[in-house]
């Protein structure tokens, strides 16, 4: 087990960068504490995986440090790193039984063999795999074949981090609730830090204790699943985090404040010169809409309404052609065409400031 | 009813059926006649020629040393081979043009290339006893012993079909995927680990194929024997081929030589199918 | 108009079993079923890709079950992103067009055009290789629609796509064929979600057949079986056994379970159903946590109570720490009642009235 | 460790290169050779272990008593490889594209059996065709000529064709075809329309297998042949037998074996590519 620090870690492909577009990733910090669960989003080539591959040893960075411990592993190959790494796609040694596969780490580390079969049996049992360990690994499902990859990081005792490289993504969608489960209680019991790629938002929030969001090969925002939520640092993690993702209304300034026709909302305006495009951050499931048009911060009239089940997306012209979307229970009980009452509360509506948070 | 589904597999098909079946069926029949050199033409023996078969010593001895020859150098090729693909496969720097002088074997004439290599192993103009007499080695009788000659042809045999091996299986290490090699290091696996873990299981498919397709071809071995040995000295290095071809178009008996090749053809469907079906369950483990 | 009678199916993994339906022209339907419930298979017997065993197709009254493929006015987009490799993006849209005999220069007009409708304008000369998933996808809608066949089909179309690119092509498919009238098109998906959102009528597949179809937010409310209830919910319905005695509803353990305004049938068991929704902090019943994640502003928490397991989804975010204890109410409202034969038995007060 | 294995691989490969770079250099060497050169024992470099001469190149191109003429022969090579090549390669491209994406039934007999009974030709030794084609020749009145020899050969080359084509459609999607259906076209114009523009790959490496096979028979050569048209292989051969000097027979084989190992390049690239994995399972 260990403290994951990135120290200032970046990776270009090119020798000589030039410029920022270089790189694949820009140099970045961060802290990842021991026995967590960490999520990397962002949608493909952010530089989520450059930044994997950096930490199991398969890439060298071209910038910076990796630290386990405070110990220096940025030029250490991948077999001493005691890291472990669950594919895309399940890995298995095939002309193995499920036993054999989950001694093999040990074996090749010289383990005893008493030793072995303890480890094999308690990681079967947390895995409960107990049923399948004589069984042919090939045999298994693609689930199961998952969590024969996790069990061979498991086995070992010094495993600092578990790599999850969207491991979820040849699993059938009925699965996915359940692997996802199980993830989450072995991070319990055992305490190992777990560090999940993927591009699904809602993976990363049910997953992760904290979630690093990326764009571009650049560090958006990292935090836990409700700082991500609730206080987007900028419009793109707000687009990201979130669906449908936040409304942004677009702000005049004026007498003072920053105000919309839209609603009678209002933010402090800047000291400084405003040429600079100011916009309200709004979560669809922070807005509540009433039957009562008057005492409230705006009126919209409802165009469109998705069921989606237990709850439903509402989508709804303001005033100046405004267009929000709100979440709701309530969906049901509203026609197209009517109008609604918005409120939202003032700690809701977030200020951002050429698409960064400025409150 | 003729639909475009005919249309793609019906030229083919009427074409070799027209120039294979015939020869076929025509082989058959001469081989229950007593066709040749004194009576040419098709009568009636019943099966007569088979039971000369079945006693023909010379021939169940050219079909031992057959299979031994072919046992040998497929070996011997798939090791080679296998061990030339694992090492190009990662190397960048003069790779590509090492690959291409590995394949170019494979590519020559069989019988041209064993012009060359009766010169070769000429006992006192070649080059080979040159070499080995500089090293203080008494010359070999390369194509006069029969030990010799066995080897010789073991030889041209590996020189000529290894490069089909290595072909076969860097094509097929090159299209393996990473993953599996991460994870065997993650797991702490070293180069021999590895191998035996990773890479063989993976290219157990290819092997078999690569195997299976090596035995058929080398088991129809007769032009290299012709060039270089002509089957000698004695009976040393005659192969089945070779030997129905000299009862057949040298000494002119049609219908012995037919009942020979039919018998062989027989033997070696059945001993290739038992081999592809124990390929598969030692390298691949199924279980059917 | 479409109508469908007894398709059913061999051969294949998943067949299809006695299948009937009528489609109606310009509506879309969204076939919803989970994997292997036979809705590519419906999709593929529908084109002429799949033979049938048994069934006749007939559209607009015609009888085209016997049909070859390239006559049936219908069009397909894969779930894989499937292109011709070899053809410029253009091309690729105009290649249907040229083999309904229209001349180069007019296809590649038409194609153009549709191809910026789906906002590909810029990337005429590429190959699709060189584009990404999400534009591969595009190409193959800008091509199944450029015909305006009859009949629009569309295989899981999103499903290989990343997370936020499916929610935005998924936001832009009803406006890419809003000005339909006449067509039908066809939209299978294994997401609930998905289904309720862009169809006008939701049908529900399972094991190779269709077993209910309808308005979505009336199939969610009443669904008329168990297994729809099931492929239709998610986050996923819980199931608890349970039974009825002398007029009161109990779970298995023993546990009264609420009944207000529930008609009960008659003495003896039947699965309650809870949906997320049902299930509210605070209340008489007492559960642990086994885990609790986030899913947008709403946090989904499993329970374990004595009788089964059961998942209660609350407003906003919060956390709940696994292995603790919770006690929590039952909604009645939100219960359905089904039979151990699998129907929908659910009778509610206000509805007889 | 590391260093031991690295050098290892070294020596491995550098003997294996001498190896394999042996012959044709002994044999380029013997072909610049005189009488002389040859009987005084092994020599290997000109002007230091011998006196070159040409005269092995200049007797390929003369004709008469002291000539070998490899113009005809060469010819005679080229264009029966290539007819067959090309045939077997578009009866075989068709037939594996049918059996890789159609039902054929014939009572017991299924795809699965015809692909074998196209395969399973490979296994048929030559010698046991041999005499039947050479009576079945006759009869034709092919015997000796070009058209008997590709006959025969497109028997050789179509398995391969088959062989390697049937792996590589089996790579691509049946979907692309199904959707060119859709699409508008019918079963044969969604082949040509849309499946043999993405074929190439295959049909570069069917067609190199077949030119190899082909180039390099000899048997049936041997057998079919006799004066009116003669390949290479079988002309080398009846030099050999007879009293020519080696570095004629040196000249001819490299000249023999030269257009073939250029197609190495080409067979190098395909296969750096990954693009002939589906030739092999």
């Amino acid at each position: 087990m260990a403290k994951i620090v990135l120290e200032n870690l970046g990776h270009s492909y090119s020798a000589n960068p030039n410029g920022e577009y270089d790189y694949a990733l820009k140099p970045v910090n961060l802290t990842w504490q021991d026995g967590k669960t960490y999520a990397l989003l962002g949608p493909s080539g952010c530089g989520k995986t450059t930044m994997l591959n950096i930490i199991s040893g398969l890439v060298s960075p071209s910038h910076g440090r990796l630290l386990f411990d405070g110990q220096d592993v940025t030029n250490i190959p991948t077999s001493e790193r005691n890291i472990a790494q669950v594919f895309q796609f399940p890995v298995i040694y095939s002309t193995k039984t499920v036993r054999q596969n989950l001694a093999f780490p040990l074996e090749c580390r010289r383990v005893a063999p008493a030793r072995i079969r303890q480890r094999v049996a308690e990681v079967a049992s947390l895995l409960d795999l107990g049923y399948a360990l004589d069984m042919p690994a090939r045999k298994l499902s693609a689930d199961q074949k998952q969590l024969i990859s996790l069990g061979r990081g498991l086995v070992r005792e010094d495993v600092s981090a578990i790599l999850l490289d969207e491991p979820l993504t040849v699993i059938d969608p009925q699965m996915k609730f359940m692997l996802r489960r199980k993830l989450r209680e072995i991070n319990r019991q055992t305490g190992v830090t777990m560090i999940l790629v993927t591009h699904d938002q809602s993976e990363a929030m049910s997953f992760a204790d904290e979630i690093v969001v990326m764009k571009d090969g650049l560090l958006q925002q990292s935090g836990t699943p409700e700082e991500l939520f609730s206080r987007p640092q900028n419009d793109f993690v707000g687009y990201f985090i979130g669906s449908p993702p936040m409304n942004m209304i677009n702000l005049e300034a004026r007498q003072g404040v920053l105000a919309t026709d839209a609603l009678s909302l209002t933010h402090q305006a800047p000291t400084e010169s405003s040429n600079l495009l100011y916009q309200m951050g709004i979560r669809p499931e922070h807005i509540s809409l009433v039957d009562d048009t008057v005492a409230n911060i705006g009126v919209g009239i409802i165009k469109k309404i998705e069921h989606l089940g237990v709850d439903g997306i509402v989508t709804l012209e303001l005033a100046a052609n405004v267009i929000i979307k709100a979440k709701t229970r309530k969906h049901t009980q509203m026609t197209v065409g009517t109008a609604m009452g918005i409120n939202v509360r003032h700690n809701d509506a977030l200020l951002y400031r050429d698409g960064v948070l400025a409150l | 009813m003729l639909s475009s589904k005919h249309f793609f597999l019906l030229p083919a098909l009427l074409t070799l059926v027209a120039i294979i079946l015939f020869p076929l069926i025509f082989t058959v029949r001469v081989s229950f006649s007593s066709w040749d050199v004194f009576q040419s033409g098709l009568d009636f023996i019943g099966g007569s020629n088979y039971v000369r078969v079945f006693e023909d010593e010379r021939f169940w001895q050219s079909l031992k040393r057959l299979s031994l020859l072919s046992i040998i150098s497929v070996s011997l090729q798939y090791t080679l081979g296998f061990a030339l693909a694992l090492a190009v496969w990662k190397q960048v720097r003069g790779g590509r043009s090492l690959r291409v002088l590995f394949l170019i074997p494979m590519m020559t004439t069989p019988v041209v290339m064993s012009v060359i290599w009766r010169t070769v192993f000429h006992e006192s103009l070649g080059p080979v006893n040159d070499i080995l007499s500089a090293f203080g080695v008494a010359p070999v009788l390369w194509l006069s012993s029969a030990t010799g000659a066995f080897i010789s042809v073991l030889i041209v045999e590996v020189w000529q079909w290894t490069p089909f091996m290595f072909l076969l299986l860097l094509a097929g290490l090159v299209s393996l995927p990473k993953e599996p090699y991460l994870a065997a290091a993650i797991d702490g696996a070293g180069t021999w680990r590895t191998f035996w873990q990773v890479t063989f299981p993976l290219m157990a498919p290819i092997s078999i194929g690569a195997l299976i397709i090596r035995l058929i071809e080398a088991s129809k071995i007769m032009d290299t024997v012709y060039v270089l040995t002509s089957g000698g000295p004695g009976t040393a290095t005659e192969t089945s081929s070779y030997y129905i071809y000299i009862r057949g178009l040298r000494d002119f008996q049609i219908g012995y030589s037919a009942a020979l090749s039919l018998v062989y053809l027989v033997i070696m469907i059945i001993s290739l199918t038992i081999i592809a079906k124990l390929l598969l369950r030692t390298l691949v483990g199924k279980d059917e | 108009m479409l109508q469908i009678d007894h398709l059913t199916t061999a051969d294949a993994k998943v067949s299809l079993d006695d299948v009937s339906f009528l489609f109606e022209a310009g509506k879309i339907y969204t076939i919803l079923g989970r994997t292997g419930a036979g809705k590519t298979e419906l999709l593929r017997a529908l084109m002429g890709l799949n033979p049938l065993t048994h069934g006749s197709i007939k559209l607009d009254e015609k009888d085209i079950t016997e049909e070859p493929i390239r006559a049936r006015n219908m069009s397909l987009v894969y779930q894989q992103f499937i292109n011709y490799p070899h053809l410029s993006v253009l091309d690729n849209v105009a290649f249907p067009l040229r083999r309904q005999g229209k001349d180069k220069a007019q296809a590649q007009a038409l194609a153009s055009t549709m191809l910026a409708t789906v906002g590909l304008g810029e990337f005429l000369q590429r190959r699709p290789a060189q584009l990404s998933g999400g534009q591969q996808q595009r190409v193959a809608l800008a091509r199944a629609m450029v015909k305006q066949s009859r009949i629009l089909m569309l295989d899981e179309p999103l499903a290989n796509l990343d997370y936020k690119l499916r929610e935005q092509l998924r936001e832009e498919f009803p406006r890419l064929v809003a000005d339909n009238d006449e067509s039908i098109i066809l939209y299978t998906t294994t997401e609930p979600r998905e289904a309720m959102e862009l169809g006008n009528t939701m049908i529900v597949m399972h094991n190779g057949s269709i077993i209910a179809s309808g308005a979505p937010a009336e199939l969610f409310a009443n669904p008329s079986t168990k297994d729809t209830a099931s492929v239709i919910s998610d986050p996923p319905i819980s199931f608890i056994p349970g039974f009825v005695r002398n007029r009161e509803l109990y779970f298995n353990e023993g546990h009264q379970a609420p009944s207000e305004g529930l008609l009960l049938p008659e003495d003896g068991p039947v699965t309650i159903a809870l949906r997320p929704d049902a299930i509210e902090p605070d209340g008489a019943f007492n559960a642990k946590i086994g885990l609790s994640e986030f899913s947008g502003s709403q946090t989904i928490i499993h329970l374990d109570f004595d009788f089964g397991r059961a998942i209660m989804m609350v407003e906003g975010i919060e956390t709940f720490a696994a292995g603790d204890d919770i006690s929590v109410s039952i909604q009645s409202e939100h219960i359905m009642l089904f039979a151990p034969d699998g129907r929908n038995i659910t009778l509610r007060n206000n509805q007889h009235g | 460790m590391n260093k031991f294995y690295h050098t290892l691989k070294t020596i491995f490969l550098l003997g294996w290169s001498i190896f394999v770079v042996f012959p044709f250099l002994w044999a380029l060497s013997t072909s610049f050779k005189d009488a002389n050169a040859i009987t005084s024992g092994a020599t290997y470099i000109p002007w230091v272990d011998f006196e070159p001469s040409t005269q092995g190149w200049t007797s390929l191109f003369t004709t008469g008593s002291q000539g070998i003429n490899i113009v005809g022969p060469f010819i005679d090579s080229a264009v029966v490889t290539l007819i067959a090549s090309l045939v077997s390669l578009i009866l075989g491209t068709l037939a594996a594209y049918g059996l890789s994406r159609f039902e054929y039934r014939l009572g017991f007999v299924k795809n699965s059996d015809i692909t074998f009974f196209f395969i399973s030709q490979r296994i048929m030794p030559p010698i046991v065709l041999a005499i039947p084609f050479f009576l079945m020749l006759k009869e034709l009145g092919a015997l000796d000529t070009i058209f008997g020899l590709v006959l025969v050969y497109i028997a050789l080359l179509l398995p391969i064709a088959v062989w390697v084509m049937t792996d590589f459609f089996s790579g691509i999607p049946k979907e692309l075809d199904e959707m060119a259906m859709t699409d508008g076209c019918s079963p044969i114009g969604a082949f040509f329309r849309v499946v043999l523009p993405n074929s190439v790959p295959g049909l570069v490496v069917a067609g190199m297998f077949c030119l190899i096979f082909g180039w390099n028979d000899f048997f049936f050569a041997f057998t079919l042949t006799f004066t009116e048209t003669q390949l290479l292989p079988v002309s080398i051969v009846s030099l050999n037998s007879s009293v020519t000097p080696w570095w004629s027979l040196s000249a001819f084989a490299l000249i023999s074996v030269a257009p073939l190992a250029c197609v190495a390049v080409i067979v190098e690239r395909y296969m750096s590519r990954g693009t002939m994995t589906g030739a092999i399972r």
